[in-house]
């Protein structure tokens, strides 16, 4: 395809589930009427949500999932290997995701209390890039297929994606939404990366900081003020624990 | 100025023969805090009850109406080395009830910069244009300090300006248009009953100010405290959301991106209002970031806000309605920056 | 009773319906309107800068674009973004614009894969300019570092259109390694031809080097400056044009004889977005170019 | 097409393409015989019922959401509906109908991702929908639109087609204003004439001709068509409370599954569109019955790849359903979303009817309000003992007809994707 006189390389493309929901994966397929303009932009060649055909050979692979098992490894290996581009595809990807919430536990009590005796390999739960490096980390749970078909059309035109920095309060605010925090909900919105159009605060829910933390965030003004507002310690690590999006960081409690 | 009076029974039929053929847009309410109490939104109207015309504020103001917080200034159809590039400037008219004294005076100052100096904004000219504006009076509340900042009274930018003196409305008429509608429906001459009562309630509105501002000297301090210790102790509780900025009557700043749509045959170019207090408001190409640190940015919103509004136009940006103080999450308000810095000073 | 509020249509204004000028600055006008400019040529200067000819495309716009050395353009890949670029060729030039590109982010690198033939979108010309005419009947020093020349060349191809108008003038041109120095091609012609003194140094040689080497201040060793009688135009980083006009300043040269290019990033060029503002200053408009004390007296300039 | 000798058959499929998580299917057949069958569940698990315990109630219904990325608003729904029949909230009658809204577009968007892309492909002989859209881009259009009024509907009723937010413990977030529930009225009527010509599609395809007596599990309705909550019914004459959901499942474990199975009164039974609809066909909306008669479907259909055709019937019910809450909810002038409650100790469960079966969420809660124990049972770890017994027997009969192996293989895979099988999901 040509772009005002540049030729635009078509890409292959391969989309890979590990642990996770398919969600993601489900948003890709979602959004139907633009499906037959993103196939004309790029070939998927191994997709298996939603096809069976394996032809292999791609330049970009979009990998959902955390990565649990020592075969997942092995697999997630053989990806970054193959692809010239590796995309971390969601919270669970990008973050470990609600999935984290299982390393509260040892995992032998979690296999214990959902199998009993059965014998269940797994281990423990790690971020794509705890175990290849990621080009890419597209955010959210689920991703915004809006984001998403703009992500691949960065990726076409060869051009560095550059997400959000600043954090959901903007697009919040855009969007004239009266504040969840006034009303009384725990919100995450400050310390989130923006870019999903503040999805959550439009429907009268708080933000859960599925994205990851915007660039610089201010933790301690937040805690601070979350404290102000009455939210129990237990309530905010509740929160900021849920999809692992602010582990590292020394300011905000942690879900024991 | 001309003034007229109307009824309440008469501005009821005057707001419903408006909404007959025209989009109106009033304060609705819209939700309910934490304590119960309404929070107010300026929505189109489809019917007259559900204007709130006791409303206290709204928590956005009603600047989206003139600068939306995304537009697309042009766009494209792309061929393989060509294009071909559509502007439209289209606006239908439509009519805002309710809008108080420092919103309309936020507009003016925005006329100032979008119609009156170089490059005139053809967009927020032709939404200017296009837009009958129905001001009204109303008590200051608890926080408001537009009166600091020279914002409570209005004598330009709106079509009508309304002030509630019991059964009717005391009218002041700001155009044409605006002549034409209290004529049409039912406008009476101002008797010495009227002119009475309008006095006392511009009276009683002027001693019912709470918060005041001193902002006499603020222009010359953000000079003199450039490297006060006030910035970083504001700047260490900011986060940076720009949340200020979106409700704010008269932050402007914005930018522009251009993005094409799937099949590469049609692109939009399109402004998003910014604030100058997100982290990448000032980077450049190759990541060089002029303003890095959040008290920084801070320090160039009032910066810009107080003194080179001022030193451009003989005003302050401000128009005193404390949104961004109400939004802040972090509590940073104009009166508490501003108080900090003056005693700062006298320390 | 209704009332039908008629629709007050601005398109149908006569001054929408004309050729945008960008130069009535006061004009309500298309101001997202682009003139579409073919590229004549493209030339790698480096590997990081090329240079661009571009013709705009429509003859009443090519003829209604007029520009003064210092001023900048918005040029744009539609879909893709906008971006300032200053002038780099001759503003008496009315066939073609010429700019220069660094490859530096999203909208730099999709221009740089352009070839001739291709297409582009200009707005401007925007800014401030050097006064050029005011330097009139005195030296004239051209100072600049890095990339500095770009915007610094369409003052020398000034100078050589209006020769006789000045006394002395001198190029002084600094780069990190030789490779970087750009234009080199025309440094012969603007000695001989254009009768210009020109010295350049790097800070890194290579074997090829046989010039001096250092910071450009130290090419003030080679020039005679008579403080009372030149004007100066600094172009290049902040940190560069502080030294050189301290330099200068140290040499009497009065601040308001000296001007320098500011770079910020903007998003309208008209003066709207505020990118570029610093309190009441905005560098699209009240810029890019200032004379030094005005840039003393900006907040963060450098 | 039939051939005389009885060649080996050895079927590996790794990974079974075109549903949601990871299977394998393995067949092995020597001297017609039947050595080896399985379907092997290999998602890996994440231990939810893990991962529940500690979180407060409020977090509860966003990560059974997680669950499943297809089916999260029906995870949603139990999760919440769970804790409040624990704390014995009564929710407002605006409530339960977005939620009812918000789970009929779900199923509509599941069961047309489902037939369109997952299915279709196999009845027209291609790996995937890709190449389905240059040639036939009027069936892509039928899907199309379909998809797009359920995710418009989603986002109005659910917040989001994915992991939805608006369901919080007593209610909803919100109610739908008149403006969004006039313009998705619109959409639908606009929708409806699609849905027909999916009808017109579907109705003269061949699906394979295979039959299976077994026990059908669902909600049991009382002469309507019950998705959220009421009595659990078996087709063998099964009739238990919600409370007594263990009853119904009786999971236990397999050694080549990382998801339990469950089976009632035989060795197996199936939940999802073919149970519901083998079980309540009285309560379809008389359009969608309307349709099934078109369809030459009776109410009790015993060929699994029927399970297809019933999911069509549904997207009639659900849209016409849909069609009347939207409008009762325009003229209600109610405005209650959510109803105020008290944290307790507590036990709750709650049954709903997902778009592939009978789906159930426990929850035991502690006097703070934090979930001690939880327990999912998922519907497609109802239905692998009935696709492990349904291919054992298809397996049987095709290599009994002498068919060829690439043919057994696909129809084992057809069969496997006609239970439009949530994997990860069930190993959850």
């Amino acid at each position: 395809m040509k772009y005002l006189g540049i030729e635009l390389p078509k890409p292959k493309v391969a989309v890979f589930g590990f642990t996770g929901c398919e969600g993601c994966q489900l948003q890709l397929a979602n959004n139907e009427q633009n499906l037959k303009d993103l196939f004309e932009l790029v070939e998927v060649v191994d997709f298996r949500l939603i096809s069976s055909d394996k032809l292999g050979g791609y330049d970009i692979a979009f990998v959902e999932g955390s990565i649990t098992t020592d075969s997942d490894v092995e697999a997630l290996k053989a990806i970054r290997a193959q692809a010239k581009l590796l995309v971390a595809t969601g919270a669970c990807a990008c973050l470990g995701g609600v999935n984290n919430l299982r390393e509260r536990f040892p995992l032998p009590d979690a296999v214990a209390e959902v199998y009993g005796e059965h014998k269940i390999e797994s281990g423990q739960v790690r971020r794509v890039a705890d175990v290849v490096p990621a080009d890419i980390e597209l955010p959210g749970c689920p991703i915004s297929k809006l984001e998403f078909e703009w992500l691949v059309r960065q990726l076409v035109m060869g051009v560095e994606p550059q997400f959000p920095r600043y954090p959901v309060c903007v697009e919040c605010k855009q969007r004239i939404n009266t504040c969840v925090m006034d009303m009384g909900i725990l919100c995450l919105g400050p310390i989130t990366r923006a870019g999903c159009n503040a999805v959550c605060p439009r429907n009268r829910a708080g933000c859960w900081g599925c994205r990851g933390p915007s660039e610089e965030a201010n933790y301690e003004s937040l805690v601070e003020i979350l404290r102000e507002h009455g939210f129990s310690e237990a309530h905010i690590a509740e929160r900021v624990s849920f999809f692992n999006a602010f582990s590292g960081n020394q300011v905000l409690p942690v879900l024991e | 100025m001309l003034y007229k009076t109307i009824t309440k029974e008469n501005f009821r039929r005057m707001i419903e023969g408006l909404m007959e053929d025209n989009d109106v847009f009033g304060p609705k309410w819209r939700d309910r805090d934490k304590n119960g109490d309404k929070v107010y939104r300026f929505l189109k109207l489809n019917d007259f009850d559900e204007l709130q015309m006791d409303y206290t504020r709204t928590y956005s103001s009603p600047k989206n109406f003139f600068i939306p917080f995304k537009e697309t200034l042009s766009t494209y159809d792309l061929a393989e080395t060509e294009w071909d590039q559509q502007i439209r400037y289209t606006v239908h008219p439509r009519v805002i009830v309710g809008m108080r004294a420092c919103d309309i005076n936020a507009l003016r100052k925005l006329d100032e910069v979008m119609v009156k100096s170089a490059f005139p904004n053809p967009y927020y000219f032709a939404r200017r244009r296009n837009t009958v504006i129905i001001g009204l009076d109303h008590e200051p509340l608890e926080d408001c300090f537009c009166r600091s900042v020279n914002a409570d009274v209005v004598f330009k930018g709106f079509d009508l300006f309304l002030t509630d003196i019991g059964a009717k409305y005391f009218v002041a008429i700001g155009s044409d248009t605006g002549y034409r509608i209290v004529d049409r429906f039912g406008g009476e001459e101002v008797s010495e009953a009227d002119q009475d009562a309008f006095k006392s309630m511009k009276k009683r509105i002027e001693s019912k100010f709470k918060t005041q501002v001193d902002v006499t000297i603020v222009p010359e301090l953000m000079d003199l405290e450039f490297e006060s210790e006030v910035w970083e102790r504001w700047g260490d509780k900011c986060m940076s959301c720009g949340s200020c900025a979106m409700v704010c009557p008269t932050c402007y700043c914005y930018g522009v991106e251009e993005d094409v749509d799937l099949s590469f045959t049609h692109a939009a170019k399109q402004r998003f209002l910014y604030s100058c207090n997100l982290i990448d408001f000032a980077m450049v190409a190759g990541d060089h970031n002029f303003r890095p640190e959040p008290h920084i940015r801070l320090k160039y919103r009032y910066y810009h806000q107080f003194r080179g509004f001022v030193e451009a136009f003989n005003q302050s940006l401000c128009v005193g309605c404390n949104r961004c103080g109400v939004a802040c999450l972090a509590g940073i308000s104009p009166k508490a920056v501003i108080d900090d810095l003056n005693e700062t000073e006298q320390r | 009773m209704t009332l039908k509020i008629p629709r007050y249509d601005i398109n149908r204004e006569p001054f929408m319906t004309q050729t945008p000028d960008f130069n009535r600055k006061s004009q309500l006008l298309q101001t997202e309107r682009t003139y579409k400019a073919r590229i004549n040529a493209a030339i790698q200067l480096t590997p990081e800068e090329k240079l661009f000819q571009i013709q705009i495309l429509d003859p009443k716009e090519r003829a209604q674009f007029s520009c003064l050395p210092g001023q900048f353009v918005m040029v744009e890949l539609p879909g893709c973004g906008e971006i300032a670029i200053s002038i780099s060729g001759s503003c008496s030039n009315h066939e073609f614009i010429e700019i220069c590109i660094r490859k530096v982010g999203k909208v730099t690198g999709m221009i740089h894969r352009l070839e001739a033939g291709a297409m582009v979108g200009i707005r401007g010309p925007f800014g401030t300019h050097f006064p050029m005419r005011e330097m009139n009947g005195s030296n004239v020093l051209l100072i600049a570092g890095g990339l500095g020349i770009v915007p610094l060349r369409s003052s020398i191809y000034w100078v050589n259109e209006h020769r006789p108008d000045y006394k002395d003038v001198t190029i002084l041109y600094g780069a990190r390694t030789p490779k970087l120095l750009l234009f080199d091609y025309q440094y012969e012609e603007w000695r001989k031809v254009f009768n210009l003194t020109m010295h350049t140094i790097v800070e890194e040689p290579d074997e090829n080097w046989t010039g001096p080497v250092g910071l450009i201040t130290q090419l003030f060793d080679q020039v005679p400056i008579d403080p009372d009688d030149t004007f100066a135009i600094v172009c290049g980083p902040p940190v560069m044009f502080k030294f050189v006009c301290d330099h200068l300043s140290a040499l009497g040269l009065p601040m308001q004889r000296m001007f320098v290019s500011l770079e910020r990033r903007m998003h309208c060029g008209m003066g709207k977005c505020c990118r570029c503002n610093v309190g009441s200053t905005f560098t699209c408009l009240d810029g890019p170019v200032f004379d030094y004390w005005s840039v003393m007296n900006l907040q963060e300039a450098i | 097409m039939k051939v005389a000798v009885n060649q080996p058959v050895q079927i590996e499929v790794e990974h079974i393409a075109r549903v949601e998580g990871h299977g394998n299917i393995k067949i092995r057949v020597e001297d017609g015989q039947l050595i080896e069958c399985s379907w092997e569940v290999v998602e890996t698990p994440r231990f939810f019922e893990k991962m529940f315990q500690g979180l407060s109630i409020e977090a509860a219904p966003l990560l059974a959401a997680r669950v499943c990325g297809i089916c999260s608003i029906s995870h949603a729904l139990a999760s919440v509906r769970a804790i409040e029949r624990g704390l014995g909230v009564e929710i407002p009658a605006m409530a339960k109908s977005v939620r009812l809204l918000a789970k009929h577009a779900e199923t509509l968007q599941s069961h047309a991702l489902h037939l369109f892309f997952l299915v279709a492909p196999d009845l027209l002989g291609v790996g995937s929908v890709i190449p389905l859209m240059k040639t036939h881009p009027e069936l892509i259009e039928i899907a199309t639109r379909i998809k797009r009024y359920a995710n418009e509907a989603s986002d109005l009723f659910a917040g989001r087609t994915s992991h939805p937010m608006v369901f919080k413990i007593g209610g909803t977030t919100q109610r739908p204003r008149k403006s969004q529930l006039l313009s998705l009225r619109e959409d639908l009527a606009e929708t409806a004439p699609y849905l027909w010509d999916a009808l017109e599609a579907f109705k003269d395809i061949n699906l394979p001709d295979f039959e299976r007596e077994t026990e059908y599990v669902s909600l049991g309705g009382n002469g309507d068509y019950p998705f959220i909550g009421g009595d659990l019914v078996s087709s063998d004459g099964v009739r238990k409370s919600e409370d007594e959901y263990r009853a119904m499942t009786n999971e236990y474990m397999v050694d080549h599954s990382t998801s339990k199975f469950a089976k009632l009164s035989r060795a197996s039974f199936a939940v999802g569109a073919l149970s519901r609809f083998n079980n309540n066909f009285e309560g379809l909306h008389p359009i969608a019955k309307e349709v099934a008669q078109e369809l030459g479907l009776q109410s009790r259909i015993d060929n699994p790849y029927f399970h297809n055709l019933a999911q069509l019937v549904e997207c009639f019910h659900v849209l016409y359903e849909s069609k009347e809450l939207i409008d009762e909810l325009i003229d209600s002038p109610d405005y209650e979303v959510a109803t105020a409650y008290e944290i307790r100790a507590c036990e709750g469960v709650s049954a709903i009817e997902a778009p592939r079966g009978i789906l159930y969420h426990y929850y035991q809660i502690n006097k703070q309000g934090l979930i001690e124990r939880a327990d999912c049972v998922i519907p497609t770890g109802q239905n692998h003992a009935n696709i492990q017994h349904d291919l054992e027997a298809l397996v049987t009969q095709m290599t009994a007809e002498g068919r060829e192996e690439s043919e057994i293989s696909l129809s084992a895979q057809m069969l496997v994707r006609a239970y439009d099988p949530c994997i990860s999901c069930s190993v959850h």
